[in-house]
C-alpha cells in the first residue's frame, strides 16, 4: 500500500548540479579514445571492426530485450551503456578474432550479464567481463591469439570472416609479456626481460598509458570514482614491490604490472563501472585493492594470461556484502 | 563380523550419547509464534482457517499451515513472514479471499433490531450493546474481520472504508 | 573570520545565492488584503481547536483558535474584519493536503486588541517566559514552525548553549538577511533575554560568510550595546547548503551531533531562528502576538522580487501583485528555497508562520524523465546525514520498508542535495517521503494490531474464565442435587420421576435447564 | 606448514565445494535469501564439516582399516556425519530458536548433505592425514560460507532489482550462481596440486 497522496516532485524548475548519465556514458566513450589510438596505432585498425561488430550486437540486443519485456527500447539505447559494453568488449578480445567470437561475447554480454537482471543499474556483473570471461573459458585459444607485426589486408578479412580454423596469420602467437612473466615463474627461470622496459617492446605500456590519460581526464572530470583506480593501482604496485623485493629476478617490478595487460583498462573503465562496484566510500577502497590483489595473484600464479576480468567479477560478486559491512556512520547514531 | 558387531557397538553408544545431550540441552518454549504472531494484522479474521491470528501463527510455527493464507495483511504481510522464516515471497492464496483496503463495521441503526446476535460474533468484543438495544461499533476497536455481517439476521451491518491515510504531518 | 568554528558536517553543497534579487531593497510593510485565511492544522497534525465562530467580529490580536496546550499554540486573527467561513483549502506544506481553514474578510480599519501585559525585562522567570512565548504564539520562523516553547522544554538536560540561527544557507531566501540587516537590534537584545532567562554559558549567533551586511550590522550593535551583551560571540560559518540546518549547524559550531531522533535540547543545545528570537523580544517587551512575519518574495518570475512584512493569512497571489505581478503567466510558484521548497499550483494558499519564501520561477524546459541509478554514489558524497541515499532509493523501489529504516530513513532531513546532483535526474527525496509515508502507514497498522491482540486475548481469557466459572456452577449444581441437600425435592424429583415412567414418555431436557 | 596451507586456501577458494565442485548445492540455493542466515548455516556447516572430516578420518584409520571393513566406508561417514548434525541441530535449537526454525529442514538436512559427505571421502580418496584433513574440510567449509555469504549479499540486492517476470526467483538466482562459478575460474590454476 502506498500511499499517492503526495504532490508529484517538480524536476522543472529545480537546480541541475550534474552531469546527466548519457553525458557520462558519451564522456567514458571519449576518453577510451587515447587508449584506442595507441592500439591502432601498435595492432592496426581492426580493433575498430571488433569495436564496431560489438556496438552493433549490443544494441540490437539491448532492443530485442527491451522490446520482448515490452518496455520502451528508445531511451534506454541512447542513454549510452551498451555502447559503453561493446567497447569494452571490442578493445578487450584480440583484434583478428573471427566475428563470432565478438558476437557472441556481447549477446552473453547483454542478456546474460545486464538484460536478465532488469537491465542498467541492476546487474550485479559488470557486462563486458561476463562477456568476456566466458568468452575466454570458452575459447581459450582464439581469445589469446594477439598478432603481432604486419598482417595482410585480405588476411585480415579472412581472419575475422572465415574464423582462425582455416587460416592463421603467420606473424602471431608470439607470447605476451605477462604469458612469459608466468610460464617463467612454473619454469622457476629468471626473467631478465621482465621490467617496466619490457612492456613497451610489444605496445602494451603505450596502450596503457593512453587508457591512464583518458582515465585521469574521466576522474578529473569526476565522471569516474578516485578511490577504485587508486586503492587498485595502489595495491597492485604494493604487492608487486613486496615481491620485487623478496625476489627480483622471479617477480618482476611494479612498473611491469601497471603496464601490461589491461590493468589501466581495468582501472579506469572496468572497476569503476558504478552498477556493478560496491558503493559506500569505504567499500570502495576494499573494492579497489581487492581486484588489484586478485590482478595480482591471478597474473603470477594463476592460470590465465590476465586477471583483471575475473579478478573485477570476483569484486562484482562481493560488492553487496561489502557495502553491507562497510555502511557509513548516519548522523546522530552510533555506530 | 567383528567390525559389524563393533561398529554395531559404536553407533548404539552415539545413540545413547545424543539421547544424554538432547536431555541437557532441552528447550523450553518457543518464541517463534509470537515473533509470526506480531507481523500478524490481528483482525481476527479467521479467513486462514485458523480461528484466529495467534493460533494461524501457531500453526504457521508448527509447519502446518503455509504463510499465504491471510489476506488481510496481504503481500506485504505474507513477505514479512517470508523474510522471518527465510522462504520464498509470494502473494496471497486467492482461495483464503483477497487484499481489501481496511474497513470497519459500521451499524446502521434504524435497521438494527437489537438480537444481539453479533455481539458474541465479535472477536475483540467491539460491538456495544444488549438485546432489545441499538447496538454500535467502537471504530477505533473494530479490526474489519466482518465476521459480524454473516451473524446478523437484518443485514444491518456495512463495512466502512477506514480513512487510514497516515497523517503526513508527523513524517517531518 | 571562522572563529569559533570546532567542527564540520558531511557532504552539502556550494550553490549560487541569488540573494542579490531581493536583498537590495528594505523591508517593506505588504499591504491590507481583503482576506484573510488560517489553516487550524497545527505541526503535530491535529487541529487547533476553534474560537470563534461564522459571523463573529474579530479584531487584530483576536484568538480565533487553538492555545490549549505547548504543541497547539494560538492562532491571532492579523487584521480586524469578520469571520466569513470555515472552508477547506489546500495547504502550504511539503505533504500538500487540504483542511479547514477560518476565512476573515477585513474592514480595512486594522483595529486592534491592547497588547498582551508588559512583562518586566529584568525580573521574569524562565516560566514567565515560556508562558509568553507560548501565549504570544511563537513558533519557528525558519520554515519548520515548531512551537518554541515546545521544543525548549523537550530535553530533560539543562541548556547551556544558545545558538541564534541566522546562516541562511537556501539560495534565493533573505529575509533573515534583512532582518539583521534592519533590526540587529532586537535579534541581540533578544538573544540576551533568553539566555539571561536560560542561564546558558554560551552564547552563539552564526551567521554565513555570503552576509557580510549583516554580519556587520550584528558587530556594530554588539558594540553599542557595550558590557551586556560581551558574552555573546558572532560567528561566520562557511556558506555551504545546508549550513542553516540545525543538525548542521550544531556541529559546526560545538563539534556535537544531535543523536537521532531527539531534539538538540536533549544535549543541552537550543538552536532559534534570528526571527523566533526577533519575535520572542518584540512579545516580551512590546506584548506583541505572533501576527506577522518577513516574507521572501524572489525569483525571475516575479517583476521586483524583495522583502514584505506580511501578515499572516495573506494569500500569496496579493503578495505577488504587490511585487508587481508575475512576469509571465507561465510560472511556478514554490513555497521556500529551490532546495527544500515545494511546488504550490494555486496562488490562492494563505502565508503561514513557517512560510519564509515565495519562489517565482519561469517555467524552464521538459522535465528530464529519470533513468535508472546507476549508483554512482554522488548522492553519498553530498548527504549531510552521511546516509546512502542509493541504497535507500534501492530499498523504497523494491518496498522492502524494513531495509530502508535500517538505512535510517527518517534520519533524511529532505535536503535536496542528492536530487540536485543525480545524473538519472532521479526525484530521490519525493521517493524517500513517500517511504516515509508508507512506514508510518505501517506503524499505525502495527499499533491498531497489537491493540486488537490485547482485546483479542482479553476475549479469549474471558471466555474461557466465563466457561470454567459455568462448569463449576453446573458441578455444583449436581452435586447439590446428588447428595440431596433437601429432602422435599428428593421426594418432588422422586414424584415426577414415577410419573414420567408411568406415562411412558422420555425425560424432558428442559428440567435440566 | 606451506603444504597444508596451500590445502586450506586450494580447498577454499581453487577448488571451492559449490562454485568448482558443484557440492552442497541444496543449501546454497536454499539457505541464501538474507545474509545472516546464510553465516548461520555457513557456521553450522563449518562446524559439522570440520568436525565429522576428522571424525571420519578417525574412523577410517582406526576403525575401519583395522578391521578390514572399508567396503562399509560410506554408511559408517553417514553415521558419524548424521551424530554430528545432530548434535549441532540440538546446540543450535538451544542458543538460536529463531537461527533453527530459519534454516528449517536445510539443518538436519546438512547430514545428507553431499558436500559433507564428499569432503570425507576425498579426504580419504587423497590419502590426507588427519592434520591435512582438518584443513581441507576447514577450507572446504570456509569457502562454502564465503561463497553462501556473498551469494546472498547479491540476492538480498536482486530482490530489488527489476528482474523479467520468466526469470524472477530460482531462475536468476541459478544464472547469479553461474557467473560466480565463472568468476572463480579464475582461481583455476593457482595451485598445482
Amino acid at each position: 500500500m502506498t500511499p499517492d497522496f503526495l504532490p508529484p516532485p517538480d524536476s522543472s524548475s529545480r537546480l541541475m548540479l550534474t552531469t546527466p548519465t548519457k553525458t557520462v556514458m558519451v564522456s567514458v566513450i571519449m576518453a577510451l579514445m587515447t587508449g584506442i589510438m595507441a592500439q591502432i596505432w601498435h595492432g592496426g585498425p581492426w580493433v575498430l571492426i571488433q569495436c564496431g561488430l560489438a556496438a552493433i550486437t549490443a544494441l540490437t540486443a539491448e532492443a530485442t530485450a527491451l522490446i520482448l519485456r515490452g518496455r520502451p527500447a528508445l531511451p534506454a539505447l541512447m542513454d549510452g551503456s551498451a555502447m559503453v559494453t561493446a567497447f569494452l568488449l571490442g578493445l578487450s578480445v584480440p583484434c583478428l578474432a573471427p566475428w563470432w567470437i565478438i558476437t557472441l561475447g556481447t549477446l552473453f554480454a547483454i542478456l546474460l550479464g545486464k538484460q536478465v537482471y532488469g537491465g542498467l543499474g541492476h546487474n550485479p556483473f559488470n557486462p563486458a567481463m561476463v562477456g568476456y570471461t566466458i568468452l575466454l573459458i570458452s575459447f581459450p585459444r582464439q581469445m589469446t591469439d594477439w598478432p603481432v607485426g604486419h598482417i595482410p589486408l585480405d588476411a585480415v578479412f579472412r581472419a575475422i570472416l572465415q574464423g582462425g580454423e582455416n587460416f592463421r596469420p603467420d606473424a602471431v602467437a608470439m607470447a605476451t609479456p605477462l604469458d612469459a612473466l608466468r610460464t617463467g615463474i612454473f619454469m622457476r627461470q629468471t626473467l631478465p626481460e621482465a621490467s617496466w622496459t619490457s612492456a613497451f617492446v610489444q605496445g602494451d605500456g603505450w596502450i596503457n598509458l593512453g587508457y591512464l590519460l583518458g582515465g585521469l581526464w574521466l576522474v578529473k572530470r569526476k565522471l569516474a570514482d578516485w578511490r577504485i583506480p587508486l586503492s587498485y593501482l595502489g595495491a597492485l604496485t604494493g604487492f608487486a614491490l613486496i615481491f620485487h623485493w623478496a625476489d627480483a629476478a622471479r617477480y618482476p617490478d611494479p612498473g611491469f604490472h601497471l603496464l601490461n595487460g589491461a590493468t589501466m583498462l581495468g582501472a579506469f573503465f572496468i572497476a569503476t563501472d558504478p552498477v556493478s562496484a560496491a558503493t559506500t566510500p569505504r567499500g570502495r577502497w576494499i573494492y579497489g585493492a581487492g581486484i588489484g590483489v586478485l590482478v595480482y595473484v591471478i597474473r603470477t600464479w594463476g592460470g590465465y594470461p590476465d586477471g583483471v576480468a575475473f579478478a573485477v567479477l570476483l569484486m562484482n560478486l562481493s560488492a553487496p556484502t561489502l557495502d553491507h559491512f562497510t555502511r557509513p556512520r548516519a548522523y546522530g547514531h552510533s555506530r | 563380523m567383528l567390525a559389524i558387531l563393533v561398529l554395531s557397538l559404536l553407533f548404539a553408544s552415539f545413540g545413547w550419547l545424543l539421547g544424554l545431550s538432547s536431555k541437557h540441552l532441552a528447550v523450553q518454549g518457543d518464541p517463534l509464534p509470537n515473533k509470526i504472531d506480531a507481523l500478524l494484522p490481528q483482525t481476527q479474521c479467521g479467513q486462514c482457517g485458523y480461528p484466529g491470528c495467534r493460533p494461524y501463527a501457531e500453526a504457521i510455527a508448527r509447519g502446518e499451515a503455509d504463510i499465504d493464507q491471510c489476506p488481510p495483511g496481504g503481500d506485504a504481510c505474507v513477505q514479512a513472514l517470508a523474510e522471518l522464516l527465510g522462504r520464498e515471497a509470494k502473494s496471497v492464496n486467492p482461495a483464503f479471499g483477497t487484499e481489501k483496503p481496511p474497513a470497519v463495521a459500521f451499524i446502521d441503526e434504524p435497521r438494527c433490531i437489537g438480537c444481539a446476535l453479533c455481539l458474541p460474533a465479535c472477536p475483540v468484543d467491539a460491538i456495544l450493546g444488549a438485546p432489545k438495544f441499538m447496538h454500535t461499533v467502537i471504530a477505533s476497536e473494530c479490526t474489519g474481520c466482518e465476521l459480524c455481517l454473516p451473524a446478523c439476521p437484518v443485514d444491518c451491518i456495512d463495512m466502512k472504508p477506514l480513512a487510514a491515510q497516515p497523517d503526513p504531518w508527523r513524517a517531518s | 573570520m571562522s572563529a569559533g568554528l570546532v567542527g564540520s558536517f558531511p557532504g552539502g553543497l556550494v550553490l549560487e545565492g541569488h540573494k542579490s534579487l531581493s536583498n537590495q531593497t528594505p523591508i517593506r510593510p505588504a499591504g491590507l488584503p481583503a482576506r484573510l485565511i488560517f489553516p487550524l492544522r497545527q505541526r503535530n497534525g491535529e487541529d487547533a481547536p476553534l474560537r470563534v465562530s461564522v459571523g463573529d467580529h474579530v479584531l487584530r490580536g483576536s484568538l480565533i483558535a487553538g492555545g490549549t496546550h505547548l504543541m497547539d499554540p494560538p492562532i491571532y486573527a492579523s487584521s480586524s474584519g469578520q469571520v466569513m467561513a470555515f472552508e477547506d483549502h489546500d495547504l502550504p506544506h511539503p505533504y500538500g493536503g487540504s483542511n479547514r481553514c477560518v476565512v476573515i474578510e477585513t474592514d480595512g480599519q486594522d483595529e486592534s486588541l491592547p497588547p498582551l501585559p508588559l512583562m518586566d525585562a529584568e525580573t521574569y522567570s524562565p516560566e514567565s517566559l515560556l508562558q509568553r512565548i507560548h501565549e504570544a504564539g511563537i513558533v519557528g520562523l525558519g520554515g519548520a514552525a515548531f512551537p518554541t516553547a515546545a521544543k525548549w522544554l523537550k530535553g530533560e538536560a539543562a541548556i547551556h548553549t544558545l545558538i541564534v540561527n541566522g546562516a541562511e544557507c537556501e539560495p534565493y531566501i533573505t529575509c533573515d538577511d534583512l532582518l539583521l540587516r534592519e533590526r540587529a537590534d532586537e535579534v541581540l537584545r533578544g538573544t540576551m533575554l533568553l539566555s539571561r532567562c536560560l542561564d546558558c554559558s554560551t552564547i552563539l549567533i552564526a551567521v554565513e560568510s555570503d552576509m557580510p551586511e549583516a554580519h556587520r550590522a550584528l558587530l556594530d550593535t554588539k558594540t553599542a550595546l557595550g558590557a551586556q551583551a560581551a558574552a555573546i560571540k558572532i560567528v561566520q560559518v562557511p556558506a555551504r547548503y545546508p549550513a542553516g540546518g540545525e543538525r548542521q549547524l550544531i556541529p559546526m559550531l560545538t563539534g556535537r551531533e544531535v543523536p537521532s531522533g531527539t531534539v538538540p535540547a536533549a544535549i543541552g543545545i537550543l538552536c532559534q531562528n534570528v526571527a523566533t528570537v526577533a519575535a520572542i523580544y518584540r512579545s516580551v517587551i512590546w506584548g506583541e502576538r505572533l501576527d506577522s512575519r518577513i516574507v521572501t518574495v524572489t525569483g525571475d518570475g516575479v517583476k521586483t522580487p524583495q522583502n514584505l512584512e506580511v501578515r499572516l493569512g495573506t494569500p500569496l497571489g496579493f503578495l505577488i501583485e504587490q511585487c508587481g505581478d508575475y512576469v509571465t503567466p507561465d510560472r511556478q510558484i514554490k513555497l521556500g528555497g529551490p532546495m527544500m521548497g515545494h511546488p504550490v499550483t494555486r496562488d490562492t494558499l494563505p502565508v503561514t508562520r513557517s512560510v519564509n519564501t515565495i519562489l517565482v520561477t519561469t517555467t524552464v524546459g521538459p522535465t528530464p524523465t529519470p533513468q535508472p541509478c546507476i549508483r554512482c554514489g554522488a548522492c553519498v558524497d553530498v548527504c549531510p546525514t552521511r546516509l546512502l541515499p542509493q541504497q535507500l532509493y534501492w530499498h523504497a523501489q523494491a518496498r522492502q520498508l524494513q531495509a530502508t529504516l535500517d538505512q535510517h530513513l527518517f534520519d533524511c532531513i529532505e535536503c535536496g542535495c542528492c536530487d540536485v546532483v543525480c545524473p538519472s535526474h532521479i526525484s530521490l527525496v519525493h521517493e524517500f517521503r513517500q517511504a516515509k509515508q508508507t512506514a508510518l502507514a505501517r506503524q499505525q497498522a502495527n499499533e491498531r494490531a497489537a491493540h486488537a491482540r490485547q482485546r483479542f486475548e482479553a476475549r479469549q481469557a474471558r471466555k474461557l474464565r466465563e466457561q470454567q466459572d459455568r462448569e463449576t456452577a453446573a458441578q455444583q449444581r449436581k452435586s447439590s442435587l446428588s447428595q440431596g441437600a433437601s429432602p422435599k425435592i428428593q421426594e418432588a424429583l422422586e414424584r415426577a420421576r414415577q410419573k414420567r415412567a408411568s406415562r411412558h414418555l422420555p425425560p424432558a431436557s428442559e428440567d435440566a435447564s | 606448514m606451506k603444504h597444508t596451507l596451500l590445502i586450506l586456501v586450494s580447498s577454499m577458494l581453487v577448488n571451492n565445494l559449490v562454485l568448482v565442485k558443484f557440492l552442497g548445492l541444496c543449501p546454497f540455493l536454499g539457505v541464501s535469501k538474507r545474509q545472516e542466515t546464510a553465516l548461520g548455516m555457513g557456521l553450522a556447516t563449518t562446524f559439522v564439516l570440520t568436525l565429522s572430516s576428522v571424525l571420519s578420518h578417525v574412523a577410517q584409520t582406526y576403525l575401519l582399516v583395522p578391521l578390514h571393513a572399508e567396503y562399509l566406508r560410506t554408511i559408517v561417514f553417514i553415521v558419524v556425519i548424521a551424530v554430528v548434525v545432530q548434535f549441532t541441530e540440538q546446540v543450535i535449537r538451544k542458543t538460536s530458536p529463531l537461527l533453527s526454525q530459519v534454516l528449517g529442514i536445510y539443518l538436519p538436512l546438512i547430514t545428507t548433505n553431499c558436500a559433507v559427505l564428499g569432503v570425507a571421502l576425498l579426504n580419504v580418496q587423497a590419502s590426507h592425514t588427519i592434520i591435512e584433513s582438518f584443513m581441507f574440510g576447514f577450507g572446504a567449509s570456509l569457502g562454502f560460507t564465503l561463497v553462501l555469504v556473498l551469494f546472498a549479499g547479491i540476492r538480498e540486492r536482486l530482490e530489488g532489482a527489476d528482474v523479467p517476470q520468466p526469470f524472477r526467483g530460482s531462475a536468476i538466482g541459478l544464472i547469479t550462481a553461474g557467473l560466480m562459478s565463472v568468476a572463480f575460474m579464475g582461481f583455476a590454476g593457482l595451485i598445482k596440486s
